[in-house]
């Protein structure tokens, strides 16, 4: 059974200094609960793989194709002549292709941010409240008891002015 | 930070939930009035009308469409700031943005629920009006995708889509940060609403990135939205609609409008809120200078679309012009230059743009001008199109006037209810804005003033 | 997939501008200003064919006409060298027609016979067809119109009662133009030139509304149509309307 | 919201508004209106479900006598159109002949025999029985006392069989007051054309084959005569011969329809039109080279007509006046009409003689393309026979007032809206009796009446028809019922068969109803054996008339190029005199007769109200019409009421600056001003016949009711004109293209197909 140690720090400074020295002390990649993004951190705890652009640009290429096929399909299905123009006549639909990419990009862009953040999870996580106000929060897990010790001797040593041990995942 | 005194991460937390959960007799007075007024004004009309028909309006022939036209265009164009303006001034990390977007944002929905109602109002069997929704049904009857009002169905809800999508996402980190300090109903709402948002590292980062591309998408969008609702009048062949320019006229004209719609509800946020701290002359400033810009572009088009249709020399453009300039409309024409081209030109002075009473006369004064603005394009060049013997010059009923005070009223009434859900400053863009909090010396760490409800 | 086969198959059909190759029937009129009196018996005689409502003087303050027949007048000159011309403005059935494009609902589309069809049931009102229209012939039913009874009885069973929120226009006379070419399937034959005419053309007393086909080159309204005179009012819109106007001649009388 | 129903409230649900509305939107729901479905299994005879039926028969909207053709469906009458067959009409309609559907299903029809029980009390209804023995028994009364006299008959013009009845039926009684009187009846042409040719009846203008008209101030196109054969001699004249082109011009003081549709419009002061006739017949006879026996009597009584002389008379500059001589002289054939306003002043009838006798003069009578005579009606004597001038009128109001009139019938009638109120007619009306109206609707006159028999509307009733004047042969048309009568009417026939035989006149009336007297007349007709429908057998016969509801002798009538003598020592017309001075009533009053409501009757037929007046798109009103410059002086605009004050009163009505009137011209539209003709026409607009001078022109006896004089007083109110037309100038827009008469080289070809030019997108 994995516990995890939570510090919590007054300052960004202090709390991602925390971090790299516990990433350095070998534990896992810790993470860093914040009232606000904070700027630097992908130098402490390395850079994160982003997959939502993929989202965002496979989404809006499927808009796209949709959008022409729903103004053509339709168009098609029950034929309605109008005003001299073709059955499908291509500035419209580019139209229309256009904001379906959009809106696709965009709905594609939210199930991207969904999956990858893995919202929404309503059960209960590692979390301190304070992290929302003005604290910032460092958790890492340990493996045992000895590990919780040191993490914990690290943190007080960057400076956490409390300590808190939780369990859960994440 | 621009405030008169320090405020520290704490302060704005507790500022913006007192917002939320504290709230004062004014507040519900201010909403059953409005409520009230959306009732009398706006629903009971409409109902007459959908009883009466259209004809409770004073549209006649061959103005057939009239100021619920207008007015949808107004909210379009009013919807245009908020989710725009945000957008492009996050993408350049404008700090002066971030106290003030949330509810530009809020604008920009609140204003195309508001014209999605227009629509409602306007057309003749609004029982019907889910025919212009593409869905799959078995007479296989489709919308037609050729028709420049498809393209706005389309557009507006893209847009509506794309914008509540975009002011929810930023919401969630202050859902989170609000759920952990109210009890209750609300309590389980802002549970749902924040989805489990904790504030990890890789939340924030996921957040960053996807609020980005939506920003990227949406201002293509926005200013597609106000371009097609431009072309339900130039792709007619109305003379003085029929204009190669309406698309970037709206599109400026839109953003002017919702821009001072912006400096509008800040006034009231600021004043009635007590956000004073967050609101400030730094953002009358900015959005004055912008005002000005946008101000100077909306005349040059205006002179353009004077010119060409001076210079086109054809019966059809220069009656069209001439009864702008001088016909029964005038007085309005004048009245728009004088709200919309002139009297702008004080923001020129630093000292008008941070006094708040004159931005907030000015900024009403512009949106009167703008609504004129799309009257007038509606009533103008309709009630003077290529035979002169079906002219005839349209006045709104009293239904008409009374539902478009309905339909401000339903706007404030959304607004008021939106302040109490929504975080109306965004807690943690305000954050970002303020000094990063120093290491303490190593005494006693700070015990929260409240206890957590999880 | 057969569909998406089709589809394909039919690609360059589907691109093509106006999409009808040839139409059916290509119904046209031809109104000849030298003949037209401006005496308005079309007009009645449309509104009774049609079932077109008695708006009030109220209706026609506000300015609600029905009339999907109308003349038009224009005055030249001054007293004492004054003229006063007459034009009946009907929808003209154009081919390349603003109005249908703009419809969102697909409520007017053009037909296998060229006609310009305004499908009532289908309309939700939003009067974009009106405002696309150059020739200002389309109108709205404001509110619901009663017929004091019993001129009720009067009404057309051919023809729809519009209810309102709906667009309405000429549809030179559709319900005649079917009776026609039912007949004529009856007897295994096209339509024949004379054999349908609007109720407006019927009764036109100086003769100056001819109907038919134009596709038929033998047809009264083709040799109409090539006469000098022949032109379309608002030609520099580009409607290719289906009504063509021949010009009224100017003459010294003395 | 008290009308809601079903289908409304599912409308409002469906808009999502139904909290607010539902509590008393579902309570009212709940009453469905019960629908009449008709019995398909067992359809009534006449009918079969779905398919329509034609009948022929003759429209009585006016007195031209168009033959129509009435579509029915399910036994309802649907649609009215031309007959093909009929020469008047020839397929062809005007919009009042489309309206007379409305007349039928008019909701303000009298639906059932009515009695005022006391003097002045209520009218009740009663059973025709009831009805017919009331008036029977009074008319027993007279006839038995030797009073038959002191029954006067004033009808409609009617003519045919229906014209004999009501002779028969007042011969029997004993009176010689049987009055046709319509209000625009061409007395003064009737009389010109008897003076200038010795003829009863009006001649056949031959407009379809003219080249050139000349109209003094006939408004041939709108409502005179028989404005729907004008039309198609109009339309035929201007383009039905190859190379071509019939010419016309128009001479009035206010621009017409047909002043319009004419090349040109002369405005001419109002009456001066027979003087400038004269002007014209003036050049043609000193300088147009007239060689025939009679020209020294011409020269010596034009004398006094040189175009100089005239063109200071009549306003039209003496080069017009030669120019249009030498083109009428020189167009062969060419036609001189006269009529409307022009016929009604102080010189009406000498100015229509005038007028007539330029057709004279270059040769036009009986030919083609001119003034053709007319045989005698195969029935009757013709319209002009028994039509009451107001003169006549004025008589009879007098007789009433002596007491001498115990019993007046009106038959579709309306003198008390269609005489001056001068005239003091409905005054006389109240001194009479017992007076009974056979009309369709509560009129003016009916609303005075103490018995009225409501009679049927001519689309449910039998009759019979010979156009006068006719088309330059003899023609008639049956009408018959082609739906089943409405309501508790009766045909006027059968009531009057059902009078005489009331009164025991069964000898003199032997038949049951109108349909038999008109077999028995027509077994008359076909006797003569010289018809254009060949039947041996007279079943065949009457069942070809009904069925194509047409029928014609072709031969024309042969008559030799003269007038009567002493004509044309006689001839000349006086200056016009008009009432009042010029210096207190600076304009002239031109009343005209409404386009779209005729003389009045028109004005409660919906359709016709809401008919734009095709000169000034006006609908549901009256109005003034004055030149913009009078408008200017005076500083009035459009919609500003103002006061017309004649000698003999005033009416209100709004200001129209209409642009071809002349200066010193007011016009305004008879028509409107109803007090009490159902619930279109009451209470609308002004009537301008009640403020016209009492002016007679001599010969007739006729109403001079062009001889107004009237001055505009400003009330410094506005009213908004309900009108349908916007600006109506071109501006430049090309709308109405022209082109010059004489085509030049190199023209477009015409459309051969439409280019259907569209953007490839």
């Amino acid at each position: 059974m994995a516990t995890n140690a939570l510090g919590l720090f007054d300052a960004p400074s202090t709390a991602l200094a925390a971090a790299g020295e516990l990433k350095g002390a070998g534990f896992d990649t810790p993470s860093v609960i914040s009232p606000i993004p904070l700027h630097g951190i992908e130098e402490v705890l390395g850079k994160k793989k982003d997959v939502i652009r993929r989202f965002s640009f496979f989404g809006g290429i499927f808009g796209a194709l949709f959008g022409f096929t729903l103004a053509a399909g339709t168009a098609v299905l029950y034929l309605h002549p109008t005003g001299g123009r073709p059955i499908i006549p291509i500035p419209p639909f580019l139209i229309i292709t256009y904001e379906m990419t959009i809106l696709l990009g965009i709905l594609a862009t939210v199930i991207g941010f969904l999956v990858s953040a893995r919202f929404p999870a309503f059960r209960e996580r590692l979390y301190v409240p304070e992290a929302a106000v003005d604290k910032f929060a460092v958790a890492v897990s340990c493996k045992d008891a000895e590990g919780y010790r040191r993490a914990e001797e690290i943190m007080r040593g960057a400076g956490a002015e409390e300590i808190r041990e939780l369990e859960g995942a994440d | 930070m621009q405030g008169e005194r320090e405020i520290s991460y704490a302060d704005v937390n507790r500022d913006v939930v007192r917002s939320l959960v504290e709230t004062g007799s004014k507040y519900y007075i201010t909403l059953g009035i409005s409520a009230t007024v959306t009732l009398l004004c706006f629903f009971f009309p409409w109902f007459y009308q959908l009883h009466y028909g259209i004809g409770a309006a004073g549209m006649n022939q061959p103005t057939v469409w009239g100021t619920y036209l207008a007015s949808f265009i107004f909210w379009i164009g009013l919807s245009h700031s908020g989710t725009l303006l945000s957008c492009v001034l996050h993408l350049t990390n404008s700090e002066w943005r971030k106290a003030m977007y949330r509810s530009a944002e809020a604008m920009t929905l609140f204003s195309l629920l508001v014209a999605a109602t227009m629509v409602m109002v306007h057309v003749g069997r609004p029982w019907f009006v889910h025919w212009a929704v593409p869905y799959p049904n078995q007479m296989e009857m489709w919308p037609n995708f050729r028709s420049p009002l498809m393209f706005d169905v389309m557009a507006i809800t893209t847009y509506l889509t794309g914008s509540s999508i975009f002011i929810y996402m930023g919401s969630i980190p202050d859902f989170a940060a609000v759920r952990d300090r109210t009890t209750g109903w609300r309590h389980h709402m802002y549970v749902l609403l924040s989805l489990g948002w904790r504030g990890t590292d890789t939340e924030w980062h996921r957040l960053g990135w996807a609020y980005t591309f939506l920003a990227v998408l949406i201002i293509p969008l926005a200013v597609s939205v106000h371009s097609i609702v431009s072309w339900d009048f130039a792709l007619s062949v109305v003379p003085a609609l029929h204009q190669t320019i309406f698309a970037p006229y709206f599109v400026v004209g839109a953003i002017y409008s919702g821009t001072a719609g912006i400096v509008t509800v800040m006034y009231f946020l600021r004043k009635y809120m007590n956000f004073e701290h967050y609101i400030t002359k730094l953002h009358f400033d900015n959005l004055g200078k912008l005002l000005l810009v946008l101000s100077l572009i909306w005349t040059y088009i205006n002179a353009v679309e004077l010119f060409t249709g001076w210079y086109s020399e054809t019966s059809f453009e220069i009656e069209a012009l001439r009864y702008k300039l001088f016909g029964f409309y005038a007085p309005l024409y004048w009245e728009m230059i004088l709200f919309c081209a002139v009297a702008p030109l004080l923001l020129i002075s630093k000292r008008f743009r941070t006094s708040f009473v004159p931005m907030l006369i000015l900024s009403i004064a512009i949106n009167i001008g703008m609504y004129t603005e799309r009257f007038l394009i509606v009533a103008t060049s309709l009630s003077r199109q290529y035979l002169p013997d079906s002219w005839r010059v349209y006045v709104p009923s009293f239904v008409e006037i009374s539902i478009l005070v309905g339909s401000l009223a339903m706007f404030i009434t959304l607004f008021l209810i939106f302040v109490k859900i929504f975080p109306s400053v965004s807690i943690y863009e305000v954050k970002e804005t303020l000094p990063e909090p120093e290491p303490k010396p190593q005494t006693k760490a700070g015990v929260p003033e409240w206890q957590p409800t999880r | 997939m057969s569909f998406i086969d089709n589809f394909l198959a039919r690609w360059q059909e589907y691109r093509e501008p106006g999409y009808y190759k040839e139409f059916d029937y290509a119904w046209t009129m031809t109104i000849d200003l030298d003949r037209c009196t401006g005496c308005e018996a079309c007009v009645t005689a449309c509104q009774a064919e049609n079932n077109i409502p008695i708006v009030g003087e109220r209706g026609l303050a506000q300015g609600r006409e029905m009339q999907w027949m109308r003349i038009e007048r224009y005055w030249e000159g001054e007293y004492p060298d004054i003229k006063l011309g007459f034009i009946p403005m009907l929808c003209q059935h154009c081919d390349a027609a603003p109005c249908e494009t703009v419809c969102p609902v697909s409520a007017t589309y053009h037909n296998q016979d060229g006609l310009n069809a305004q499908v009532y049931n289908r309309c939700i009102g939003t009067r974009s067809c009106a405002v696309y229209c150059p020739y200002e012939v389309r109108y709205f039913n404001y509110n619901n119109h009663h017929w004091d009874a019993p001129l009720d009885e009067q009404l057309n069973p051919d023809v729809s009662v519009r209810e309102k929120g709906v667009m309405e226009k000429c549809t030179f006379c559709i319900q005649r133009i079917r009776q026609a070419k039912d007949t004529a399937k009856d007897e295994e034959r096209r339509v024949g030139d004379g054999d349908v005419q609007p109720a407006c053309v019927q009764t036109c007393p100086a003769e100056a509304l001819v109907f038919g086909d134009r596709n038929d080159p033998q047809s009264q309204v083709s040799q109409s149509m090539n006469d000098p005179r022949a032109y379309h009012v608002l030609e520099e819109v580009n409607t290719a309307p289906s009504v063509v106007y021949l010009k009224k001649v100017e003459t010294d009388a003395g | 919201m008290s009308s809601i129903d079903r289908r409304d409230f599912l409308k409002l649900v469906g808009a999502g508004g139904v909290g607010t509305g539902a509590g008393f939107v579902l309570r009212e729901s709940i009453n469905h209106p019960v629908e009449q479905l008709i019995p398909y299994p067992v359809p009534p005879e006449e009918f079969s479900p779905g398919i329509a039926t034609y009948y022929n028969s003759v429209c009585s909207m006016c007195s031209a006598g168009c033959g129509i053709t009435v579509r029915t469906r399910e036994g309802r009458a649907k649609k009215i159109e031309g007959n093909p067959a009929h020469p008047v009409s020839q397929g062809r309609l005007c919009a009042h002949g489309q309206a007379g559907l409305q007349v039928l299903y008019n909701p303000d029809r009298l639906t059932g025999p009515m009695s005022r029980s006391v003097e002045g009390g209520e009218l009740l209804p009663v059973t025709w029985e009831e009805g017919i023995s009331q008036l029977a028994g009074r008319l027993g009364d007279l006839r038995a006392n030797g009073q038959g006299n002191s029954v006067c008959f004033l009808s409609e013009g009617v003519r045919g069989h229906l014209a004999g009845l009501f002779e028969l039926f007042m011969d029997q009684l004993g009176s010689n007051r049987l009055l046709h009187y319509d209000f625009a009846h061409p007395q003064t042409l009737y009389a010109a054309i008897n003076r200038l040719f010795g003829e009863a009846n009006l001649p056949y203008y031959d407009l379809q084959n003219t080249r050139f008209l000349l109209s003094f101030g006939a408004d041939y196109l709108g409502n005179w005569i028989s404005p729907v054969h004008h039309g198609l001699g109009f339309g035929r004249s201007r383009d039905g011969r190859d190379g071509v082109r019939g010419r016309f011009v128009q001479i009035e003081p206010r621009m017409s329809l047909s002043g319009a549709a004419a090349d040109e419009w002369v405005p001419a002061n109002p009456g001066t039109e027979g003087i400038l006739a004269l002007g014209l017949a003036h050049h043609i006879v000193n300088e147009g080279g007239y060689e025939r026996g009679d020209r020294d009597a011409w020269v010596a009584s034009l004398e006094a007509y040189s175009p100089a002389a005239v063109a200071e008379q009549t306003g039209v500059s003496a080069d017009t006046i030669i120019r249009l001589a030498e083109t009428f002289a020189g167009t062969q054939p060419s036609l001189a009409i006269g009529g409307g306003a022009a016929g009604q002043h102080s010189n009406g009838v000498d100015t229509l003689v005038a007028v007539n006798a330029l057709n004279y003069l270059v040769g036009n009578l009986g030919r083609e393309g001119g003034l053709v005579f007319n045989p005698p009606p195969a029935v009757g004597s013709g319209a002009n026979g028994a039509q009451a001038t107001y003169t006549s009128m004025l008589e009879i109001a007098e007789d009433a007032r002596q007491g001498d009139i115990q019993v007046l019938i009106l038959n579709q009638t309306n003198p008390a809206f269609t005489l001056p109120a001068a005239a003091e007619f409905r005054q006389a009306i109240a001194e009479v009796p017992l007076v009974v109206s056979l009309s369709s609707f509560m009129d003016e006159t009916t609303a005075m009446a103490d018995l009225i028999l409501p009679s049927h509307t001519y689309l449910e009733a039998w009759g019979d028809d010979f156009p006068e004047p006719g088309v330059g042969f003899s023609a008639g048309a049956v009408s018959q019922p082609v739906v089943s009568p409405l309501y508790n009417t009766r045909a006027t026939g059968d009531i009057i068969i059902g009078l005489a035989q009331a009164l025991g006149l069964t000898d003199a009336f032997p038949w049951s109803n109108m349909e038999e007297r008109l077999q028995e007349g027509w077994r008359e007709i076909h006797a003569r054996g010289v018809t254009a429908a060949e039947a041996d057998d007279f079943e065949d016969f009457w069942t070809g008339v009904v069925k194509a509801g047409v029928w014609g002798e072709t031969s024309r009538r042969v008559r030799p190029l003269a007038v009567e003598s002493g004509v044309i020592e006689s001839i000349g017309v006086e200056s016009p005199e008009f009432s009042g001075s010029s210096a207190e009533y600076p304009f002239i009053l031109h009343p005209y007769l409404s386009n779209t409501l005729d003389d009045g009757r028109g004005a409660n037929l919906p359709w016709m109200q809401e008919l734009p007046d095709p000169m000034t798109s006006v609908v549901y009103g009256s109005w003034v019409e004055l030149n913009p410059t009078t408008a200017g002086e005076l500083g009035l605009v459009e919609g500003d009421l103002v006061e017309v004050e004649s000698p003999e009163g005033t009416v209100v009505a709004p200001v129209f600056v209409y642009p071809a009137i002349m200066p010193n011209v007011i016009a305004m539209p008879i028509g409107q001003g109803h007090t009490n003709y159902g619930r279109y026409a009451s209470d609308r607009g002004v009537n301008p016949i009640e403020i016209l001078s009492p002016q007679v022109e001599p010969e007739t006896g006729d109403l001079a009711w062009a001889a107004t004089r009237v001055r505009l007083v400003p009330t410094g109110q506005r009213v908004e004109i309900v009108k349908t037309g916007g600006v109506s100038r071109e501006l430049g827009r090309e709308i109405i293209q022209t082109v010059d008469a004489e085509p030049s080289a190199g023209e477009s070809a015409g459309l051969s197909s439409i280019p259907v030019t569209v953007v490839h997108s």
